[in-house]
């Protein structure tokens, strides 16, 4: 038992400083994202990376200064010799931003929205392993700052010198930026560019160039926000998805766009954490309340809340209709029986024709079960219109309750694949109930923090889940112990689950949803609800996304948390995007590859994570559309070439 | 007019941001009658058309449809009280087909919306083509509506709004876009569906060809006040009318 | 044909040109030419294919085959930017307006430097010509009328110190009295000697301000000439234009 | 051949489907599975270990006449994957049996998995005590200290300060979460007295390191007990130097004195810390010396922990294959309980009782010198010393 003690003013303000101080970083990359986000509408998944690098960027530079030829008498001991480090390394990471724009993102400006986010994914796994290549897998511990190494006392508390600095520099940075944006014809064309950057271009700019500057200014203004952290934080591997997430959450919080918002946004964080930690475990009215452990989830607690009662966060604005350079969504037709009917036979055959071979049959049981996932997602990013960061949740859980009626309940384990994607379901009704009231990219976060509050409820019960070791020992009964009995279970299951998804899409609920995606004006003034709609679609995918994860459960024996994290959410995103999101197909084509590929080449190399990373490049640059996609498109292509000769 | 009005609205009031974009305006529609609602971009049209059909809340002021009100009801319970719109820049689903979009609104309009495993192509196939045959769009009723002409999305949407058997049609801008000839043709089409079905029929419209040649009434919106009402050929003559909105008159008179 | 020909050599010159939409073959063959000092209206029914040609023009929708000669220089295939770096002016049908910037930002991400060959436009100069603008300059797009946006959106574009200038539906959805003020609008830049090319819907509002016309069906011309011509072919409007 | 071309299905067998070779005479396949791209710092000095293990072994003429060879995988991390990949370790490669895994809930999986398959499994790294107590079974075995018995190891220490006030931080999962109770139960046994003032949960590699160490100052303890490691720990010690927490306050590190985290704190490694961890360059046993020669000569590098765990997990699986003289997994386990063998740290052996080895840990302070961190007024504790009563063990593990 913790002894309670009191917090006093004195604590209080240091705690205040702490957070702050902890924002300052946060909201420069969040700055740089809301900035890029504005302008490109991309989803830049390797502004994280773009923090670790700047981290390590600086950590280099510094050590070249201290110990190479250039050291100039100590010059890297010295205070100019530190400042110039950051500053270079924050411009260097700019160049990095740019090539990344250039090589990459300025092929795909006109593919369908967020697959750039597919792009963006594939660097952060790249940019991951050159780290690893150059910088090697131990932690750097950056020097302090000259100068700045010391601490003030304020009210009895050493408040470190440097922490002081970081909470002068963001508001000037903040200040810097708002004068750039307000004030100057660069900070025009981009405001205007983030509205409709095809008039932008029509109008005479370079609007290439103009999305080079933005890439360079939100790259930089990350490395920047990397850099600083120099003297507080060492460089590691982990730092780029450790970060992207909190960026994100600033990002929504403050409202898209805003970089006032994203200030404010990161000291709430910021200030929020620090207090948390503060406040240590407390006793109010008999029950015991851990802060420090609150600080697992509380960014994501404060994004659903902020969210809920502001659902374009706390500056932002309604978007303005944003002309899109992507063509409408064209008609959802159903897959050919000619397809999925001989796919369907050969698959159901695999076992008997290869009975030898249980690997074969394991991956095959992961890239059915994923491909329902991923279907089950693709209801909801395509024909509904509504993008999940979060779906991993309803998988995670249904897995959980699978587990805990086998193990607790004694609930037989045909039963519980019924009941599992119930318990999914009505988690997701309840989720739902307030995602659909947002839209776009705010829906999106708000999902994702739900999915991080049901990740943190499993991490953290312990005594019912098992906490982070997750539950072991949730075999199958004896009938489907065979990996071929059970890999038929999955596949007919997995089938059924498809087909009646794919079914509904084309009743009239599903049409309703494809009505409401392609104009939700319209849609009103015929009478539907569509919120109401969305709400059950969302239930509907939550279950099927259930049906999924329990049969996952049950095919690994094994459970824990990461099954409700980012990452697994990020995989069904991936396989989603990947695959296609204009076609019904698509989703399975991208479970399909991704796991394989996975599977294939974390076999083969040592460096598959670059390697999985340049996969998806390649595909995305050659198949804007998705793989499914794509095929459609060069078909397309032939016959208009035939048409006009 | 005789009885009680279909739409009749009493004070009408939206202000943004301290500007009266709509300020005490009183009117009323009959069955069968087609009201010209008119006035300079700006006047206050949008916003008082967005309080009839529930996309705005009004400041104040009452909205009554058939003697019940419906001022700060949501859109989709004004629809099914019987009010069908069009929309002044289209609102039809992209990524479906002509007949499709009809279907659309007779599944919400029988309240099929909850099925999920019959196919929604099937149902009410005839009622959707009888309606398409009313706008004359039944040949192009397999065409995606994301590939049609502007003025065949115009008459898609008047067939869309035909399908709740509305007593009241609210039409923004209902010819813009459109060819002269296509003009005539869509509010003949509007004029006789009105008479023969006695829908009260609400709308604006720049060209004041169709305006004159088939509004029963019309009523003159500037900067959100009614500043003149009457026959088609009373409004043409008011000089406070002239001012504003319509000018030397070069740009009429031409049409049919 | 003799009756396409501007007066003088051409500005703009367009030929052979096609184009799709999605599957949708939108323009077969469309050919127009105008020069400076010269309004050619391009006439059609909605969906024929004039919106098209003007984005085609504009590197807006890439075109599957055809020649754009641009004082000079062939543009087919060019960046919109660059073709606008090139005098080429391009003010949309649905205005597309900022709306979150004010009037003279709008006016400031259309400023480009001045042309010897081109008048050049001060945001002085235009509000003399819209004079409803200059008691507006810091009124943001999105609180702006549909007339007070229509002029804002040729102002933006006039701030590039334009050589041509092609107008989708400048009078669509628009009070009379403003259309007036438009055709008062397209009369002064030919007057200053611009070249324009409009594509209307409003036989009219054309005849009033336009030279010479090209009526498009179906993606292709069905005639070129001039104004007059077409007024003395009643057949042809019938046909074409439903009139 | 023919099999494969009924089934035409290109996409999923596109490369590398082909059937295993079965070959018996070529060497002994060990299936290694570590998440190597999550965790690189601990699992790249691991991987050379292993590699050192098996030339050594293979230099020595192999095993049961045959070579080893060692089959490694990447299981991401996750245990969905992990148990994926064992499979295929056992099904394709036609590997004898698993050792590896890094994360407890992998090995905990990995584990299960084995239980399963009926297959041996030596889990190297995992501390939980799960995984041979509470969760342990019939085909697993482990070889590190648990972080039971690396907690165990610090209370003599700890107790002999007479220390009234605590305060605890520790990483938000199961490694610090167990730690964390280990170390208040037995602490609590043996000084009733004690009061933990203030517990820091942080989310790992998150950690709110200047918040954290402002709260445990405010909180006045007299001690702190830590299970930070990595990034979290190296933020913890500066923010909290700054601070100046540490002055006059004693603190506990369990893993502050492995190199892995140890070397990157550079001259700022905490000076009087009490920790457990590896001090490489001063154990002067023969099996470790000529350990170090062996590895220096190989890597021109220094070994880390890891190092040390990869070398011995192989040499306990060649070792149990050697004692068990077949492949067949109920032989190999019943090898495996009560082996002895030599590594590193001198003679260790996996108790019948609950599969645990008793391969132990160095218990020291941490002192600086010539700007690098270093252990000092070390002693080895031997693994059997630090482990609860027979009787105990007996009741947590479940009687399959």
């Amino acid at each position: 038992m913790s002894a309670q003690f009191a917090v006093t003013f004195a604590s209080v303000v240091a705690q205040l400083l702490n957070g702050l101080a902890g924002a300052s970083s946060l909201f420069m990359v969040a700055a740089g994202l809301s900035l890029i986000f504005g302008v490109t509408r991309i989803v830049n998944f390797a502004h994280g990376s773009l923090y670790m690098l700047g981290l390590y960027g600086g950590y280099s530079l510094l050590e070249g200064l201290q110990t190479s030829l250039l050291s100039f008498g100590g010059f890297g001991r010295s205070p100019l010799g530190f400042w110039a480090a950051v500053v270079i390394a924050a411009l260097l990471v700019g160049v990095a931003g740019v090539l990344i724009e250039v090589l990459v993102l300025r092929r795909i400006y006109r593919a369908p929205e967020l697959f750039q986010l597919l792009a963006t994914f594939a660097v952060v796994l790249v940019v991951k392993d050159i780290a690893l290549a150059v910088w090697g897998a131990e932690d750097l511990v950056g020097p302090r700052a000259p100068g700045l190494s010391g601490t003030v006392d304020i009210l009895g508390r050493h408040v470190p010198q440097y922490d002081l600095a970081l909470i002068v520099i963001a508001p000037v940075v903040l200040l810097g930026l708002w004068l750039a944006l307000a004030r100057t014809r660069w900070g025009a064309l981009v405001r205007a560019a983030t509205q409709d950057r095809e008039m932008v271009g029509a109008l005479g700019v370079n609007e290439a160039w103009l999305f080079t500057g933005v890439f360079f200014v939100g790259a930089m203004l990350a490395g920047l926000g990397g850099a600083l952290q120099l003297p507080r934080e060492p460089a590691h591997l982990g730092l780029d998805l450790a970060l992207i997430a909190d960026a994100f959450v600033v990002t929504v919080v403050g409202g898209l766009g805003s970089v006032p918002g994203a200030f404010l946004a990161a000291i709430l964080i910021g200030v929020v954490k620090a207090f948390c930690v503060a406040l240590g475990t407390r006793e109010w009215l008999g029950i015991e309340i851990s802060f420090s452990r609150l600080t697992l989830v509380v960014e994501f607690l404060v994004m659903a809340a902020v969210l809920i009662a502001r659902p374009y966060g706390l500056l932002g604005r309604p978007p303005a209709v944003q002309r899109a350079a992507t063509e409408p969504a064209p008609p959802l037709s159903p897959p050919r029986w000619q397809v999925w009917a001989p796919a369907l036979v050969l698959l159901a055959l695999v076992p008997l024709a290869l009975p030898g071979d249980r690997y074969l049959l394991v991956l095959l049981t992961d890239i059915i079960i994923f491909a329902l996932f991923a279907v089950s997602l693709h209801v909801l990013m395509g024909p509904s219109g509504m993008v999940s960061f979060g779906h991993a949740a309803y998988f995670g859980i249904a897995a959980y309750a699978a587990a805990l009626l086998l193990k607790r309940a004694a609930v037989p384990m045909e039963a519980t694949l019924l009941m599992a994607p119930i318990v999914a379901g009505g988690l997701a009704l309840l989720f739902g109930w307030f995602c659909v009231r947002l839209s776009g990219v705010y829906l999106a976060m708000l999902t994702l923090a739900f999915a991080q509050i049901a990740w943190s409820v499993i991490y953290q019960w312990g005594s019912l889940t098992g906490g982070s070791n997750g539950m072991i020992g949730v075999w199958p009964p004896s009938w489907l112990a065979s990996k071929s009995a059970y890999y038929w279970l999955a596949l007919a299951l997995c089938a059924l689950g498809i087909a009646f998804l794919w079914r509904v899409l084309f009743s009239p609920f599903g049409y309703a949803l494809r009505a409401g995606r392609d104009s939700s004006l319209r849609v009103e003034a015929i009478g539907i609800d569509l919120r109401r709609q969305q709400w059950l679609a969302f239930a509907l995918a939550g279950a099927l996304a259930g049906l999924a994860g329990a049969l996952f459960a049950f095919s690994k024996g094994s459970i824990s948390p990461e099954l409700s994290s980012i990452a697994q959410s990020t995989d069904a995103l991936v396989m989603v995007l990947l695959g296609g999101v204009e076609t019904l197909t698509g989703p399975v084509a991208g479970a399909a590859v991704f796991t394989w590929l996975k599977d294939e080449l974390a076999r083969r190399t040592e460096f598959w994570r670059a390697l999985l990373g340049l996969v998806i490049l390649a595909l995305v640059l050659s198949f804007p559309q998705g793989i499914a996609g794509g095929a459609r498109q060069l078909w397309d292509r032939l016959r208009q070439r035939g048409v006009a000769t | 007019m005789t009885g009680t009005p279909v739409l009749d609205v009493r004070g009408l009031a939206k202000a943004f941001g301290g500007v009266r974009a709509v300020d005490e305006v009183d009117f009323s529609v009959g069955a069968g009658e087609l009201l010209a609602m008119i006035g300079p971009n700006g006047a206050g049209k949008s916003t008082c058309f967005n309080m009839l059909n529930g996309q705005l809340r009004p400041d104040a002021g009452a909205v009554s449809l058939a003697g019940r009100s419906i001022a700060g009801l949501a859109p989709r319970r004004i629809w099914r009280l019987g009010v069908g719109r069009t929309f002044q820049i289209t609102a039809t689903f992209v990524s479906m087909t002509v007949r499709e979009n009809v279907q659309m609104a007779l599944l919400s309009y029988h309240r099929r919306l909850g099925s999920l495993l019959s196919r929604a192509r099937d149902l009410y196939v005839a009622e959707a083509d009888a309606l398409l045959d009313r706008v004359a769009m039944r040949d192009q009723a397999e065409r995606v509506c994301g590939v049609l002409a502007y003025g065949d999305l115009k008459r898609v949407e008047l067939a869309v709004a035909l399908a709740n058997d509305p007593k009241l049609l609210l039409m923004d801008e209902p010819t813009a876009g459109m060819a002269p000839r296509e003009r005539v043709q869509l509010m003949e089409l509007a004029a006789r569906l009105a008479r023969e079905r006695a829908i009260a029929v609400l709308f604006t419209e720049h060209d004041m060809d169709v305006v004159f040649a088939h509004a029963d009434r019309v009523i003159v919106l500037d900067r959100g006040r009614l500043i003149a009402q009457g026959t088609p050929a009373e409004v043409r003559a008011d000089p406070q009318v002239q001012a504003v909105y319509l000018g030397s008159g070069v740009m009429y008179g031409h049409g049919g | 044909m003799a009756a396409d020909a501007p007066p003088v050599p051409a500005l703009l010159q367009v030929e052979g040109l096609h184009a799709y939409y999605g599957r949708a073959h939108i323009l077969a063959d469309v050919a127009l030419s105008a020069a400076a000092g010269d309004v050619l209206a391009l006439l059609g029914r909605n969906g024929a294919g004039k919106s098209t040609t003007l984005k085609s023009i504009m590197g807006l929708v890439r075109p599957a085959a055809g020649q754009i000669v641009f004082d000079g220089v062939r543009i087919d295939g060019t960046a919109p930017y660059r073709i606008a770096r090139l005098g080429l002016g391009f003010v949309p049908e649905d205005r597309r307006i900022f709306t979150d910037l004010s009037v003279m930002e709008n006016l400031e991400v259309g400023r480009q430097q001045p042309r010897p060959d081109a008048p050049t436009w001060t945001p002085e100069r235009l509000f003399e010509l819209f004079p409803n603008l200059g008691r507006m300059k810091s009124r943001p797009g999105g609180r702006m009328s549909g007339g007070e946006q229509q002029m804002l959106t040729i102002a933006r574009t006039l701030m590039g110190n334009p050589k041509c200038v092609l107008l989708d539906e400048p009078s669509e959805g628009l009070a009379p009295l403003i259309v007036e003020q438009m055709a008062h609008a397209i009369r002064t830049l030919r007057q200053e000697g611009l070249c324009v090319v409009l594509s209307e819907q409003n036989l009219h509002f054309s005849s009033l301000v336009a030279d010479r016309a090209v009526i498009v069906e179906k993606g292709r011309v069905r005639f070129a000439g001039t104004m007059d011509e077409l007024r003395a072919d009643p057949a042809v409007r019938e046909q074409y234009l439903s009139v | 051949m023919k099999r494969r071309t009924v089934l035409g299905l290109a996409a999923a067998s596109a490369a590398g489907l082909a059937l295993p070779a079965r070959a018996q005479q070529g060497p002994i396949k060990i299936g290694e599975l570590n998440s190597y791209k999550v965790f690189p710092a601990f699992l790249e000095p691991y991987k050379k270990g292993w590699e050192l293990a098996m030339d050594e072994v293979n230099a020595a003429g192999g095993v049961l006449g045959r070579k080893i060879e060692i089959v490694s995988r990447d299981d991401s991390g996750t245990p969905g994957d992990a148990v994926r990949v064992a499979e295929e370790l056992l099904s394709r490669e036609q590997a004898a049996f698993l050792i590896g895994t890094f994360p407890s809930n992998v090995g905990l999986a990995v584990a299960d998995f084995a239980k399963q398959r009926k297959t041996l499994f030596i889990a190297a790294e995992p501390l939980t005590d799960k995984i041979v107590w509470d969760q342990g079974n019939r085909y697993t075995f482990r070889l590190r200290a648990s972080t039971y018995m690396q907690t165990a190891m610090l209370i003599p220490d700890a107790v002999k300060l007479k220390k009234k006030r605590w305060a605890i931080v520790y990483p938000n999962y199961e490694y610090g979460q167990s730690a964390t109770a280990a170390f208040k139960k037995l602490l609590q046994a043996r000084q009733p007295d004690v009061t933990f003032v203030i517990e820091q949960a942080s989310p790992l590699g998150k950690i709110e390191a200047g918040a954290v160490a402002q709260a445990i100052a405010d909180a006045k303890p007299e001690a702190i007990f830590s299970s930070l490691f990595g990034a979290d720990l190296a933020k913890f010690v500066r923010e909290g130097n700054q601070r100046q927490l540490f002055k006059g306050v004693e603190v506990f590190n369990l893993l502050a004195g492995e190199p892995e985290y140890l070397d990157p704190l550079k001259d700022e490694a905490p000076k009087g810390w009490y920790v457990t961890g590896y001090p490489w360059n001063e154990i002067k046993i023969p099996a470790h010396a000529k350990f170090l020669a062996a590895y220096q000569a190989k890597y021109k590098d220094y070994p880390r922990l890891g190092s040390i765990v990869g070398y011995s997990v192989v040499m306990s699986a060649v070792a149990a294959i050697k004692k068990a003289g077949a492949l067949d997994q109920e032989k190999l386990v019943d090898a495996m309980a009560g082996l002895t063998h030599s590594t590193p740290f001198g003679d260790i052996t996996y108790r019948a009782l609950d599969h645990q080895s008793t391969m132990g840990a160095f218990v020291g302070q941490i002192g600086v010198k010539d700007g690098k961190g270093m252990m000092v007024n070390w002693r080895y504790v031997d693994g059997k010393d630090a482990l609860p009563s027979d009787d105990d063990v007996r009741k947590m593990r479940p009687s399959n």
